[in-house]
C-alpha cells in the first residue's frame, strides 16, 4: 500500500531544487565510489584480457571507445528527455538537467572521436574518413557545442532553456542515424556487435571488460551530471540573490 | 609506430578529457559555493532561510 | 588653474549648432549650461571633451598642475551612457577605469571601495553591473569620477534617472570636488542645488546659410 | 594597458562565448566541405590547407564588428578617445586581446581539422604555423574595417566586405607557404617570412587606420 505513495513522494521530492540538492549531497559520494570501483575492475580486466588475433593489442582501445560512443548517444537522449520535460511539463529541473548535460556529452563525444581516430590509424591507415558513422558522430559533437554556445549567448536561463529544448528535439533525428548508419550504408566502421536483436556476436572474453567499462562510464556520467546540475542550481540561486540584493540596496539608501 | 602507442595514447586522451571534466565540475562548484558564501556574508539570504531563522 | 573658452562654435552636418561661445571658469567654480532641448548643450560638452572638433575657437586649461595638450586629458566626461560593462562586476568596472585612467598630477583619487561607498552603494559593489537598476547604474557611473582624479568634470544630464536623495548625494560629490579646487561643467534641466555657480544660457540653432538650401 | 587587455579577455570569456562561436563556425565550415566535394581523401588532402585557411579567415572576421561597437554602445569609447595614451596603442591592445580570445582558439583547433582533411603531419604543422603567423594580421586589418563601420547600424556584414579584399595577401602567402612545405622543390621560408612581414605591417597600419576612423566617426 505504501509503496506507490512513497514512490510518488520521492518523485516530487526530486522536483524541488532544494530537496534535489540535499539528495545530491547524500548520493554523490556513493555514486563516485561505485564509479571508481567499477573503473578499477574494468581497467584491470581490459589490460589483462587477451589481444584479438586480427586487431592485436589495439582491441583494447575498444574498451574506452565503445563506452564513450555509447555515452555520447545516451547523454543526448537524456537531454532530449529533459527537453520534453521543459516543453511539456515546464519543469525547472529539466532545464537544469539539459543545460548541465551538454558539456559532459560534448566531452564524451570528443573522447569517442579521439579514440576512434587512434584506432582507425593502425587499422585503416588513416585518422579519419568521411563515412556515415564518423560524420554523424562529428555532427553530434558540433550540435553539443552549438547548444553550449546557445545557452551561453542568452541572459535569461528559462528562455534559453526553451529555445535550446526545441533545438535538442530537432537534433534528436541524428541519434537513430548514428545508431543505424553502420547498417544502412556500407562503411569502414564495423557493425554493431553488442546490442543486436539476435544477441551479442562478440566473444565473451571481450564482452566482459567492455560491459564493466560501459557501466563504469555510465555511472561516471550520472555522477558528473548530478554534480553539474547542482552547480547550475547554485548558479541560478546566486542570480536570484543578486537581483534581490540590488533591489534591497535601493530601499536602504 | 607500435600498436601499444595507439592504445596508450587513447587511454591517456580519454583520461585527460575526463579529468578536465571532473576538474571543471569541481572548480565550478567551488566558485559558486564561494559566491554564495560571499552573498550570505553580505547579509543576503534566501527567503526560506530567513523564515527558518524566525521560527 | 583656469578653464578658458574663446569663441567656440560647432556644427553638425550642415547646421551650425552654436556660435561664438566664450567663458572662463576658475578653480573651485562650476558652470551650469542651460537651455531648451536641441540648443546644443550636449554638443558644447562634447566639444569641450574633445569628442567633436570645434568649428572655430579654442578651449584650454591654463596653469594646471601638469601641463596638458588637450583639455580632455584633464577631464572626466559623464555622458548619457555610463561606460560600464554589464557582464563585469561593479568592482571590476571601477578597478579597470582606475587602472586605465590613472591619476592626474596632485591627484586625490579614492579606492574602489571608498568610491562605491560614497555613492551609497558599497554593499552591492560585488554584483555584476547588469543586475543594477537604472538609478543605481547611474550612481556607479558617478563613482567612476572618484576613482581617478581629474580636475575638470564635464557632466551631461548627470541627474537623469536619479531620485531626490541621489540628487542630493550627487550635489555633495560636486561640492567636495569644487572644494578640492576642481572645476565642474554640467548641462542640466534640473537645478543642481549648487550655490554660487555661473550660468551659461544656450539659445538654439543658428542656420549656416539660410539661403543656400532653402 | 594591461588592465585593458585583461578586461577585454574577461569580457570575451563571460559574454556569450564569442570565442566558442568562432571555433564552431570554423569547424562547421570545414566539415561542410567534404559533403560538397565528396569524400575523396586524395582530393581532400590536396585542398585541405586552402580550406583550413579560408575557414579561419571567415571565422576570424565573424566577431570583428563587435570590437568597437560594444564600446561605443555603452559609452566607453568616448572615455578611451579622451585619454592621454595614444589611441593607436589602445586599439593595438584591443586587437591583441581580440586575437587571443578568437584567433588563438582557431589556431589550436586547426590541427584537429587537419586530420579530418586527411592532411599529413607536415601539412598540418605548416598550416598551424602559418595560421599562427597570419591570423593576427587579419585581426589587425579587420580592426580598421571595424573602426570605419563602428557608427553604422548594421556594420557586421559591411566589416566583412570591407576587410576581405584587404586580407587576400595574407591568404595568398599563408596558403603558398603551406604548399611550399608540402611540395619539395619550392622553399618554405620566403613566403612564410613575407607572411610575418605582412603581419608586422598590418600591426602598424591597422591600428593607425582604426584610430583615425574612430576619431572621425565620433559624434
Amino acid at each position: 500500500m505504501s509503496e506507490p505513495s512513497l514512490a510518488i513522494r520521492k518523485f516530487s521530492d526530486l522536483a524541488n531544487p532544494t530537496r534535489f540538492l540535499a539528495l545530491v549531497s547524500t548520493v554523490w559520494p556513493w555514486l563516485a565510489g561505485l564509479t571508481l570501483c567499477l573503473f578499477a575492475i574494468g581497467l584491470y580486466l581490459s589490460f589483462t584480457g587477451l589481444g584479438d588475433y586480427q586487431q592485436g593489442e589495439t582491441v583494447r582501445i575498444m574498451y574506452v571507445h565503445v563506452p564513450a560512443a555509447w555515452l555520447s548517444m545516451m547523454c543526448y537522449t537524456v537531454m532530449a528527455l529533459s527537453a520534453l520535460g521543459t516543453l511539456v511539463w515546464r519543469h525547472p529541473l529539466a532545464d537544469v538537467s539539459a543545460k548541465a548535460a551538454a558539456p559532459i556529452g560534448a566531452c564524451f563525444t570528443l573522447v569517442a572521436l579521439i579514440t576512434g581516430s587512434l584506432w582507425g590509424k593502425p587499422m585503416w591507415g588513416t585518422w579519419w574518413v568521411w563515412d556515415a558513422r564518423l560524420t554523424s558522430v562529428f555532427v553530434l559533437f558540433l550540435m553539443y557545442l552549438g547548444l553550449i554556445a546557445l545557452n551561453r549567448a542568452m541572459d535569461d536561463p528559462t528562455r534559453a532553456a526553451k529555445v535550446s529544448a526545441v533545438l535538442i528535439l530537432v537534433g534528436f533525428v541524428n541519434i537513430p542515424i548514428i545508431k543505424f548508419s553502420v547498417e544502412w550504408w556500407n562503411t569502414l566502421h564495423q557493425p554493431a556487435s553488442v546490442i543486436r536483436m539476435d544477441g551479442p556476436t562478440i566473444d565473451p572474453a571481450f564482452l566482459w571488460p567492455l560491459l564493466v567499462m560501459a557501466i563504469a562510464f555510465t555511472m561516471l556520467f550520472f555522477t558528473l551530471h548530478i554534480l553539474a546540475m547542482r552547480n547550475e542550481i547554485l548558479r541560478r540561486r546566486i542570480a536570484v540573490l543578486r537581483r534581490h540584493a540590488a533591489r534591497s540596496a535601493g530601499d536602504a539608501a | 609506430m607500435s600498436h601499444a602507442f595507439y592504445v596508450t595514447a587513447s587511454y591517456v586522451a580519454a583520461f585527460a578529457v575526463t579529468f578536465g571534466l571532473v576538474l571543471w565540475v569541481w572548480l565550478d562548484h567551488r566558485g559558486r559555493h564561494r559566491e554564495l558564501q560571499r552573498l550570505e556574508a553580505a547579509g543576503i539570504r534566501r527567503r526560506s532561510a530567513r523564515s527558518e531563522d524566525a521560527r | 588653474m583656469r578653464l578658458v573658452a574663446e569663441g567656440l562654435s560647432a556644427r553638425r552636418g550642415e547646421d551650425l549648432i552654436f556660435q561664438d561661445i566664450s567663458f572662463e571658469i576658475a578653480a573651485g567654480e562650476a558652470l551650469v549650461v542651460k537651455g531648451p532641448n536641441g540648443s546644443g548643450k550636449s554638443t558644447l560638452l562634447r566639444v569641450l571633451a574633445g569628442l567633436l572638433p570645434a568649428e572655430a575657437g579654442t578651449a584650454k586649461l591654463l596653469a594646471a598642475a601638469q601641463p596638458v595638450e588637450r583639455l580632455s586629458e584633464a577631464a572626466h566626461y559623464l555622458g548619457h551612457r555610463n561606460a560600464m560593462k554589464r557582464e563585469l562586476t561593479v568592482e571590476e568596472n571601477l578597478a579597470f577605469w582606475k587602472a586605465f585612467l590613472g591619476d592626474f598630477a596632485n591627484g586625490a583619487a579614492v579606492s574602489v571601495d571608498e568610491a562605491a561607498e560614497s555613492v551609497g552603494l558599497g554593499s552591492i559593489a560585488h554584483l555584476p553591473f547588469g543586475y543594477l537598476s537604472a538609478g543605481q547604474q547611474r550612481r556607479m557611473a558617478m563613482a567612476k569620477l572618484l576613482v581617478a582624479w581629474r580636475p575638470v568634470w564635464i557632466l551631461d544630464e548627470p541627474t537623469a534617472a536619479l531620485d531626490v536623495d541621489a540628487e542630493k548625494m550627487f550635489t555633495g560629490l560636486v561640492t567636495t570636488h569644487l572644494a578640492r579646487g576642481g572645476i565642474a561643467i554640467a548641462a542640466t534641466h534640473q537645478p543642481l542645488g549648487l550655490e554660487g555657480v555661473k550660468e551659461l544660457r544656450m539659445e538654439g540653432f543658428v542656420y549656416a546659410h539660410p539661403e543656400a538650401w532653402a | 594597458m594591461i588592465a585593458l587587455l585583461l578586461r577585454d579577455l574577461k569580457l570575451s570569456v563571460r559574454s556569450g562565448g564569442g570565442a566558442l562561436i568562432g571555433v564552431l563556425f570554423f569547424m562547421t565550415v570545414v566539415a561542410v566541405i567534404p559533403f560538397g566535394v565528396g569524400p575523396d581523401l586524395n582530393l581532400l588532402s590536396r585542398i585541405g590547407p586552402a580550406i583550413l585557411w579560408i575557414g579561419a579567415l571567415l571565422a576570424s572576421l565573424l566577431g570583428l564588428d563587435r570590437l568597437f561597437q560594444a564600446e561605443r554602445e555603452d559609452g566607453s569609447l568616448d572615455l578611451l578617445l579622451m585619454q592621454e595614451t595614444p589611441l593607436v596603442l589602445t586599439v593595438f591592445v584591443k586587437c591583441v586581446a581580440h586575437w587571443i580570445a578568437t584567433g588563438l582558439p582557431l589556431v589550436i583547433a586547426s590541427p584537429l581539422l587537419g586530420l579530418f582533411m586527411n592532411m599529413d603531419e607536415v601539412a598540418i604543422g605548416a598550416t598551424t604555423l602559418t595560421l599562427l603567423a597570419g591570423t593576427p594580421a587579419i585581426t589587425f586589418i579587420g580592426a580598421a574595417g571595424a573602426g570605419i563601420a563602428v557608427a553604422l547600424p548594421r556594420g557586421g556584414l559591411l566589416v566583412s566586405i570591407l576587410v576581405l579584399p584587404l586580407a587576400i595577401p595574407v591568404l595568398i602567402f599563408g596558403v603558398s607557404a603551406v604548399y611550399a612545405a608540402i611540395q619539395e622543390p619550392a622553399p618554405f621560408l620566403p613566403p612564410f617570412l613575407i607572411l610575418v612581414a605582412l603581419n608586422l605591417f598590418f600591426a602598424v597600419i591597422g591600428p593607425v587606420a582604426a584610430a583615425a576612423a574612430l576619431r572621425l566617426s565620433s559624434d
